[in-house]
């Protein structure tokens, strides 16, 4: 009975899957900027609103956020396109190993980058080190209505499959890691393998343009593996060596 | 864990709430707080742990996409679209996504109630039997040609029950009105359509089929017509043909949402929308060599390089276009309408579409499908119209008023009046669900439930190839005591008695529906169904009924060349120094402002959150002397206001533009006192088809030496650069 | 006519120097000195109370209560926003940390190198790194979004199974604070033993049980001194690593973070110059208030110390000003766009006036100040310089930390940071260590009197020639 | 003064004062911590023993176990169905809630002891599929009346056992075949990842 | 053998009070009768005795290899017990463990070396002892202990070296 004393063997071997698990791909092009993807996102994630006097001081709690700048002065101006910054899930995420507390950790097994709520305490190193800034504080109290009477009918609406958030505690898009949850239970129930498309985080849902596409990397032949094939993808600030899961694929006329 | 006192107790005892708990239990409760209130009488059905999903219908607007809302243990959780829905195949935009905020807004009107004064807050509640005794009397009592009804643009099945009852009881056809409606000049469309084919209806643009598109003005990415069916068209025109990418040119004085993913944004003289169209129709036709058809004959090039303030490069290349692409549409809408010589511009740019043959082909123009009850296109009411409805009120020949679905009040420009003519009003009945201006103003407010309470079905105006029936289910039980419209008129029609109740014998909405639905039994369909419960239990579970055959209707293009058409410059009222440009806020719409989060999404084009502002181009804001944030002045001849400037690159130095959706006086605590309403700056002016000219105006600024910080969330110093604040 | 020497100086110039001026020349007996330390710790006035009393009031108000405040509203009440996530609070930690290092770098740098200059305020400075650091964890747990939780930074055996993560700086950060904060508070009680002992043999009542109890037996026998020696010594040697280590630890922080303006492997050590520079000043400053405000005070702290001290500072500053145009130059020439934009953003930017302020009063006022020695020697100019040094860095570590946090790779969440509640928070910080301070002086022996004596019987006058030259023998 | 109190305490009696203080306060401690472990009172004293005694199937009643995250807690109407038959119904002074309820058209407010913090998200139905039976967690139930939790529902109760379902040991692979061997290397990784429950 | 009296000589300079070691010394007191207790550290050899021993780097080494093994299992056996993946780091990283471990060490060497100092001088002890407090005020007294009969002779050969006081030494309350 020796073998019963025998410490399970954990071994790390992320490194061995660089492919990734989940990606996405937006086209700027088709981006219109619309900000359903936005509202979408809120409405999935319980995402608190922040109020006038916050959000302008740059603490809206979006998880997704539509970048977009000028170029040239009028008549010559033109506003670059319509780039929906979220969490890219990197793949050697600068915002994980600065967490004192594993609340910012790799989940290896849908190799997606987690916010561990409860296990957070705050010490926003992670949002510092992110290079893309989408990870988002709980400022305040934004959820709870004690503090906040509008709270309480509106508060019929949250998910109960995403995790209400208090003060102190930092979040961030988790590509609706309870849908991939969900379609996974449910392909498992079934005893069968998750299909291309299944599964659709919040904002690819909504979005009208279809400019979003979600699904596996490692499946050459999954939607989002031939949307990332094309000379317009690029990965954003890839020089930084982060291996984020989200491609872009240029707007403007090129090909 | 446990809803326990005892502990709650203890935890007050220890006074620190969360960190004692966290400690003792050693995990921190990020949530444990909020109470997810139980949902008092659960069907059993919904007991276990998982999602039921309902097909409904949005009511945001009047596109009447189809959603499917997920919903838990009795509450609505998540909007998505239906996929198989034809609008909107499975999509949705910001404003049908923050639904549920309307839903368990905290705002909402609870009760029926009756008002002590007009516009004083909150009033005595009465029960149902009551409110449905006086809406009886109300129509029992009145000369029939005394009521009136005011309706939105959603629900039709309403429309469709306010109509009958009107016409029983000899009443006046209800008005529909909605600020979108208004802002999409409609009436202009359909007027244009008419004349230049001789064809009644919703003229169709198919952006999906096309591979150039070109845009006077229309903004068809953001409110107007039906956004998600168009982003949806815009996209597979831009990347959905093989080997080509579609190519998008916007013709507007100020960068719209649509204007930032044109590949040629082309700023444009406020007016002069028509005369380019010409112009280029002119330009196309001489480059081709062809005999100059009537259509473009009186359009003078030079004059109109020189009104418009576009190069003759600029016109010549986009009369090129034409030739480099196979598929070219042109587009007249939004601003460009709305405007003295709005009628012409539409025209203008049919005859453009006429000059590329695109009519009823691919990525050419339509008329929209008819819709499947086969009567009429309901288009909201012009300018015109309401001028003479509100009229009507002030000459006293209305003594009751029904609303519902619209708050006139902050739809309709001040300057035409509706504000001072309600007094000549003696009874005005609200149905809001929400506590609008319109709603402070009414003697009596009987709340009709949200739209995810109500059943119903919307008959899609446009956006779709096929004719769409969109039906309409509650998706939760209601949540406060409010009451059907629907059911309440029928009863109240049951309780007057007569040639009322037995034109509508009906027990319920559903009865009522039905009765409507009954015509589409065996008619070809995506499903279909031999007798009307099985029909009405598929409507329900599809979130409605369409065809699955192309529906449009190809419209003739026999004579439009061979027509001649005007394009004056446009009149503008007032001698102010700007064009004035007021648009719909994307995000907003016409009744969005009392989501919180609607309210927290930005803008796209500016970012701005939470309220209202006015964009300067930031070389005339330098030469004013104005900066970012400050409050300015914007008077026209008609009003004025106050708002904050947002140094906007994109617009032109002779014009200021203002977002519509802000400035409400009442409608719940995320909107009241929030912003400025530009439609007080309107003046009475319609253009030829009766629209409202909302466009035609000038202004001028005035400074006030206030600033009012604008949320934004673009930083500023990435953006703009470290010298901006 | 070629000459023979140059013109001579007026007689006397340098005899002047009278060694008496010294402390270590001017002995008087230890149950003087004791007497003397003992009288100092025991004379309140009515404005002690008074200023004490004000302390502890801004202490209870603008530290626990907007604490209090903080903790129930959460950071939204502090100015802290995207993409400035951390603010004055961790400007503080540094600043904080930063003075504490002048207590071990002249308690221990110094004693190992025997600058006998250091043994009249060895203790006030190493005070001041027990309280500094007591600050500087005030300022982490202000930070932090659930404070509350913050045990869970502890390596300890748990019911969920998880550990820290050690791959995190901050958690490299806990430990050394941790070790640094143990260590340092060791350190200052070990010569502190035989100090208390005096204050047990001389005092009556409540005192005398509370130095009985801290005096811990100590009699002085041989083996006593033997191990407390021994001790000492070990501590002097092995703190100087770990107080080097956490500022490096401290920079660490930033310099692991991937972003503009911040990661630079020269932070380590200029983030170190720099607490000793803080370090330094703050130590002329608390040396100064010592002076003037107790008893006795002008017999142990002379010119003579606060010449050392004027050195030190001059030193450090010079090093600073290397170790920043270090860091500066590299990513100025470097040419890394986002450094540059960094650095016009410090230099151009709206906030460019701190920028040159940092610089003047870092570099420009020691410089100016401190090669006099005339100046050098006067206590309250050095107070003054040490004040303004305490501004520039504490803009300094302003301009790294919020400033520089403003500047990121994603132009679109530029924000500029406008502090909330940290400003009384921080106000809350300096009255609390003031208070401990005040608190402290009147209950330990500032000055380590053991330490004197020992100088004391080491120096002597030795005669070589016609002057009298003062001598030291190393009695260690 | 505080001499006094220090000389005070060095008393036996002051001693003892001390010891008593801190022991009011720990007990005090013991006492909170213990008010928040107490199973609530339910609205019906459910005797669980009884309705198991009979025979019924915990998926009876609890039957959202088998097809989702939360196994549901029965309506009236689910007790209604059979209790309607029963003479005792309308007898029992215990049942008079359930006959009210009824009567009133009410819903019963059970309240739900087998919790998990809201940041945890508990599936039922894969730890039903992996075959174990209710009791492994919730106990025996045909001993209890109001349910009680048998454990702690903690983390590392949690991961102790996902780790010990995928250790690779003799009784998890008899055979030491290498391919079962990766596959349990492969669940383990997904059954100790912290997104497995925390969300 | 007759009973020892344990003496206290009080000498006001450290000259006369390493005269009187070697007095005591000469006299027959052996070196571990005989204690100085001083107000300030005298090096052994100024007194002509023998360094007293120390245990304390011994202990503080201790703590270090304590420390240093507290140090690897907090970065190397932590992460064994709960192995969890941040930002494609190695679970067991070699620089940060230097970090850890070096402080963990250095913790350990202070830390002991500070309860060494405790534990090899008795501390704390709060019993009474033999003592003046005017030690305190730098005089330096000797204790040593001495045959009963003989006492006079060691207090008047101290005496006359320079000695303020020779008396029995006493326990008391410090």
């Amino acid at each position: 009975m020796a073998t019963d004393l025998q410490l399970p063997v954990f071994t790390n071997n992320s490194e061995n899957e660089l492919a990734g698990r989940w990606g996405m791909v937006i086209d700027q092009d088709i981006c219109t900027g619309c900000q359903a993807c936005v509202a979408a996102c809120a409405m999935e994630n319980n995402i608190p609103f922040v109020g006038e006097a916050d959000a302008g001081y740059g603490r809206t709690m979006h998880w997704i956020r539509i970048e977009r700048f000028w170029q040239g002065t009028f008549p010559e101006v033109k506003m670059t396109p319509y780039q929906p910054v979220l969490c890219q899930q990197c793949h050697k995420a600068p915002c994980e190993p600065v967490c004192p507390v594993f609340a910012s950790v790799h989940s290896v097994s849908e190799d997606i980058n987690l916010q561990v709520y409860n296990r957070c305490v705050g010490t926003r190193y992670c949002a510092n080190n992110c290079p893309y800034q989408v990870r988002v504080f709980n400022w305040r109290d934004y959820t709870d209505a004690r503090q906040r009477p509008e709270l309480v009918t509106l508060q019929n609406q949250l998910n109960p499959d995403v995790t209400v958030r208090r003060r102190g505690v930092m979040e961030k898009c988790t590509f609706c890691i309870q849908r991939i949850r969900h379609v996974e239970d449910t392909a498992q129930s079934e005893g069968r393998d998750v299909r291309d498309g299944e599964v659709v985080p919040a904002c690819a849902q909504a979005c009208p343009a279809d400019a979003i596409v979600f699904g596996r990397v490692d499946d050459p032949t999954s939607k989002v593996s031939k949307a990332a094939i094309t000379s317009r993808g690029s990965h954003m600030l890839e020089e930084l060596g982060t291996l984020p899961r989200v491609t872009y694929l240029a707007g403007g006329s090129a090909q | 864990m446990s809803q326990q006192i005892s502990r709650r107790d203890f935890l007050k005892l220890a006074g620190v709430g969360a960190a004692t708990t966290a400690v003792l239990t050693g995990c921190g409760p990020a949530s444990r707080y909020v109470t997810r209130a139980p949902y008092i009488k659960m069907p059993e059905y919904t007991y276990n742990g998982l999602s039921t999903f309902y097909a409904t219908t949005c009511r945001e607007c009047s596109a009447g996409c189809g959603l499917v809302i997920r919903t838990m243990q009795g509450r609505a959780i998540k909007v998505e679209g239906n996929p198989d829905h034809p609008v909107n195949l499975g999509k949705t935009c910001a404003r049908g996504q923050a639904t549920l905020h309307g839903l368990y807004n905290p705002d909402r009107i609870t009760d029926p109630i009756q008002r002590v004064a007009r516009g004083s807050e909150g009033g005595t509640k009465m029960d149902w039997d009551a409110a449905i005794g006086i809406v009886a009397d109300a129509l029992s009592k009145n000369k029939p040609d005394e009521i009136a009804f005011l309706v939105g643009m959603a629900p039709d099945h309403l429309f469709d029950l306010v109509a009958d009852l009107a016409k029983t009881i000899g009443a006046p056809a209800p008005v529909r009105y909605g600020a979108l409606g208004m802002f999409e000049a409609r009436t202009t469309l359909v007027k244009a359509a008419e004349e230049t084919f001789g064809q009644t209806g919703l003229p169709f643009f198919d952006i999906g089929g096309a591979d150039l598109v070109i845009s006077f003005g229309a903004n068809f990415l953001e409110t107007w017509l039906s956004p998600v069916a168009q982003t949806r068209e815009f996209s597979k025109m831009r990347r959905g043909q093989k080997n080509k990418r579609g190519y998008l040119v916007q013709f507007e004085s100020r960068m719209s949402q649509t204007g930032a993913k044109a590949d040629e944004w082309i700023p444009i003289t406020p007016g002069t929308e028509a005369m380019v169209a010409l112009a280029i129709g002119r330009l196309i036709v001489e480059a081709r060599g062809l005999a100059l058809p009537p259509a473009f004959a009186n359009v003078d090039v030079n004059g109109v390089v020189e009104a418009s303030g576009v190069t003759l490069d600029a016109l010549n290349r986009v009369a090129g276009l034409f030739s480099l692409y196979d598929r070219p549409l042109v587009i007249p809408g939004g601003g460009a309408l709305g405007l003295s010589n709005g009628l012409q511009t539409a025209e203008a740019a049919l005859a453009l579409n006429a000059l590329a043959g695109n009519f009823g082909k691919d990525g050419g123009v339509f008329i929209s499908p008819t819709n499947p009850l086969a009567d009429q296109y309901h288009r909201p009411a012009s300018g015109r119209e309401m001028q003479d409805f509100i009229q009507r009120m002030v000459d006293g020949k209305i003594k009751v008023l029904f609303v519902h679905g619209v708050n006139p009040l902050f739809e309709l420009p001040k300057k035409l009046g509706f504000g001072g003519a309600t007094k000549y009003v003696p009874q005005i009945i609200s149905f809001a669900t929400f506590p609008d201006e319109t709603a402070m103003e009414a003697d009596y407010v009987f709340p009709d439930h949200h739209g995810l309470e109500s059943w119903g079905y919307q008959k899609i105006a446009t956006g779709s190839a096929s004719s769409v029936l969109s039906g309409a289910q509650p998706v939760i039980v209601p949540f406060f005591n409010t009451k059907s419209t629907v059911d309440v008129l029928l009863a109240a029609a049951q309780k007057a008695g007569g040639a009322l109740a037995s034109a509508f014998p009906f027990k319920d909405e559903v009865e009522f529906m039905d009765s409507k639905l009954a015509s589409l039994l065996n008619v070809d369909g995506f499903f279909s169904a031999p007798e009307i419960n099985t029909f009405a239990a598929y409507f329900q579970q599809y979130g409605g009924w369409w065809k699955t055959t192309d529906n449009r209707i190809a419209p003739s293009s026999a004579d439009v060349l061979n027509r001649s058409f005007k394009a004056d410059a446009a009149q503008f009222d007032g001698q102010g120094d700007f064009f004035f440009v007021p648009f719909v806020s994307p995000i907003l719409g016409e009744a969005g402002a009392n989501k919180p989060w609607l309210q927290e999404v930005p803008d796209p084009t500016t970012t701005i959150m939470w309220n209202t502002w006015v964009e300067i181009n930031p070389a005339t804001a330098d030469k004013l002397g104005i900066e970012d944030n400050d409050v300015v002045r914007v008077v026209s001849d008609y009003g004025e206001v106050e708002v904050s400037v947002y140094k906007y690159p994109a617009i032109r130095p002779d014009t200021i533009a203002m977002p519509f959706g802000q400035g409400h006086t009442a409608y719940g605590q995320f909107a009241q006192g929030r912003g400025a309403n530009p439609a007080d700056l309107f003046g009475p002016s319609v253009n030829e088809a009766g629209d409202l000219a909302f466009g035609s105006l000038k202004v001028r600024i005035e400074k006030t030496n206030k600033k009012r910080q604008l949320s934004r969330l673009e930083g500023v110093l990435g953006v703009y650069g470290f010298d901006s604040k | 006519m070629s000459s023979i020497a140059k013109p001579l100086a007026l007689p006397h110039a340098e005899e002047q120097e009278d060694p008496r001026e010294q402390l270590m020349h001017d002995p008087r007996s230890r149950g003087e000195m004791n007497d003397m330390v003992m009288e100092s710790m025991h004379s309140t006035t009515w404005k002690y109370w008074t200023v004490t009393g004000i302390l502890a009031v801004i202490v209870v108000v603008c530290l626990f209560y907007a604490w209090y405040y903080l903790i129930m509203q959460g950071l939204g009440v502090a100015g802290v926003n995207r993409p400035v996530y951390w603010g004055i609070f961790l400007v503080e930690v540094v600043f904080w940390i930063g003075i504490s290092h002048a207590g071990t770098f002249i308690s221990a740098i110094l004693r190992v190198l025997k600058v006998e200059g250091r043994r009249p305020f060895t203790r006030a400075a190493e005070l001041m790194t027990t309280f500094g650091l007591v600050q500087a964890g005030i300022s982490v747990f202000l930070h932090m979004g659930r404070v509350w939780l913050s045990y869970w930074l502890i390596p300890f055996p748990n019911e969920r199974g998880l550990w820290p993560d050690f791959h995190s700086p901050l958690m490299w950060d806990f430990m050394a604070i941790s070790t640094y904060l143990l260590s340092s508070t060791m350190y200052l009680f070990l010569p502190l033993i035989p100090d208390m002992a005096m204050a047990r043999d001389r005092s009556t009542g409540w005192r005398k049980a509370a130095y009985r109890i801290l005096a811990i037996g100590f009699r002085g026998t041989e083996g006593e001194w033997k191990n407390l020696i021994t001790a000492m010594n070990i501590f002097a040697f092995a703190i100087i690593p770990v107080m080097f280590s956490v500022h490096t630890i401290v920079s660490w922080d930033f310099a692991m973070a991937s972003r503009p303006g911040w990661s630079s492997s020269v932070f380590g050590p200029y983030f170190v110059i720099g607490a000793l520079h803080s370090g330094m000043a703050a130590v002329a400053i608390v040396l100064f208030l010592i002076r003037s405000t107790m008893k006795n005070m002008k017999y142990f702290l002379r010119p003579e110390h606060f010449d050392l001290l004027g050195k030190l500072m001059l030193m450090v500053s010079m090093a600073w000003a290397y170790f920043y145009f270090n860091d500066y130059i590299v990513s100025w020439y470097g040419g890394d766009k986002w450094e540059k934009i960094v650095q016009e953003f410090t230099e151009k930017g709206p906030l460019w006036y701190l920028w040159y302020a940092m610089l003047f009063f870092n570099i420009v006022v020691p410089f100016a100040v401190l090669w006099n020695k005339k100046w050098r020697q006067t206590p309250w100019l050095l107070a003054i310089v040490g004040l303004l040094i305490n501004a520039g860095m504490w803009l300094e570590r302003y301009i790294i930390i919020p400033e520089t946090l403003t500047i990121n790779r994603m132009p679109f969440t530029w924000r500029l940071y406008v502090p909330g509640v940290e400003i009384v928070l921080t106000i809350g910080n300096f009255a609390f260590f003031f208070l401990l301070y005040m608190l402290a002086s009147r209950f330990l022996p500032l000055i380590p009197v053991w330490e004197v004596q020992e100088g004391h019987e080491s120096h002597t006058l030795r005669k070589i020639g016609k002057a009298s030259i003062p001598t030291l023998s190393d009695m260690e | 003064m505080i001499k006094k109190f220090f000389d005070a305490l060095n008393q036996p009696l002051g001693r003892i004062g001390v010891l008593i203080t801190l022991l009011v306060v720990f007990s005090a401690a013991v006492w909170g911590i213990a008010q928040t472990q107490k199973p609530p009172e339910q609205p019906i004293q459910f005797p669980h023993n009884l309705h198991v005694g009979v025979g019924i199937q915990c998926l009876y009643c609890h039957s959202g176990a088998l097809r989702g995250a939360s196994p549901g807690l029965p309506t009236e109407t689910k007790c209604w169905g059979c209790h309607q038959q029963m003479a005792i119904t309308n007898t029992s002074p215990l049942l008079k809630p359930l006959v009210q309820a009824v009567e009133n058209n009410q819903p019963i407010n059970w309240i739900p002891v087998a919790q998990v913090p809201d940041f945890v998200r508990f599936v039922h139905r894969p730890h039903i599929a992996a075959g174990l039976n209710c009791e492994v967690c919730h106990g025996n139930v045909s001993q209890m009346t109001v349910y009680q939790n048998p454990q702690v529902l903690n983390m590392g109760w949690c991961l102790a056992c996902h780790r010990a379902k995928t250790e690779d040991n003799i009784q998890n692979n008899p055979g030491r075949d290498p391919a079962i061997t990766a596959a349990l290397a492969t669940k383990r990784t997904k059954l100790t990842d912290c997104s497995l429950c925390h969300y | 053998m007759s009973d020892l009296t344990m003496l206290l000589a009080v000498f006001e300079d450290i000259e006369p009070a390493s005269g009187g070691i070697e007095k005591l010394r000469d006299l027959g007191v052996a070196d571990d009768q005989m204690n100085v207790i001083s107000g300030i550290p005298i090096k052994a050899t100024i007194l002509g005795r023998r360094s007293a021993l120390t245990r304390v780097p011994a202990i503080a080494m201790t703590g270090a290899v304590l420390g240093m093994l507290l140090g690897l299992f907090l970065i190397y056996g932590t992460p064994f017990l709960f192995p969890l993946n941040v930002g494609g780091q190695p679970i067991y990283p070699v620089p940060q463990g230097i970090i850890i471990t070096f402080e963990m060490t250095m913790l350990g060497l202070m830390g002991f070396a500070f309860i060494g100092m405790f534990v090899d001088s008795g501390f704390p002890s709060y019993t009474p002892k033999e003592y003046i407090p005017e030690i305190s005020d730098g005089k330096i007294a000797i204790l040593f202990r001495c045959p009963d009969n003989e006492q006079k002779k060691f207090i008047d050969a101290l005496k006359k070296l320079g000695a303020e006081s020779v008396e029995l030494a006493e326990a008391r309350q410090l």
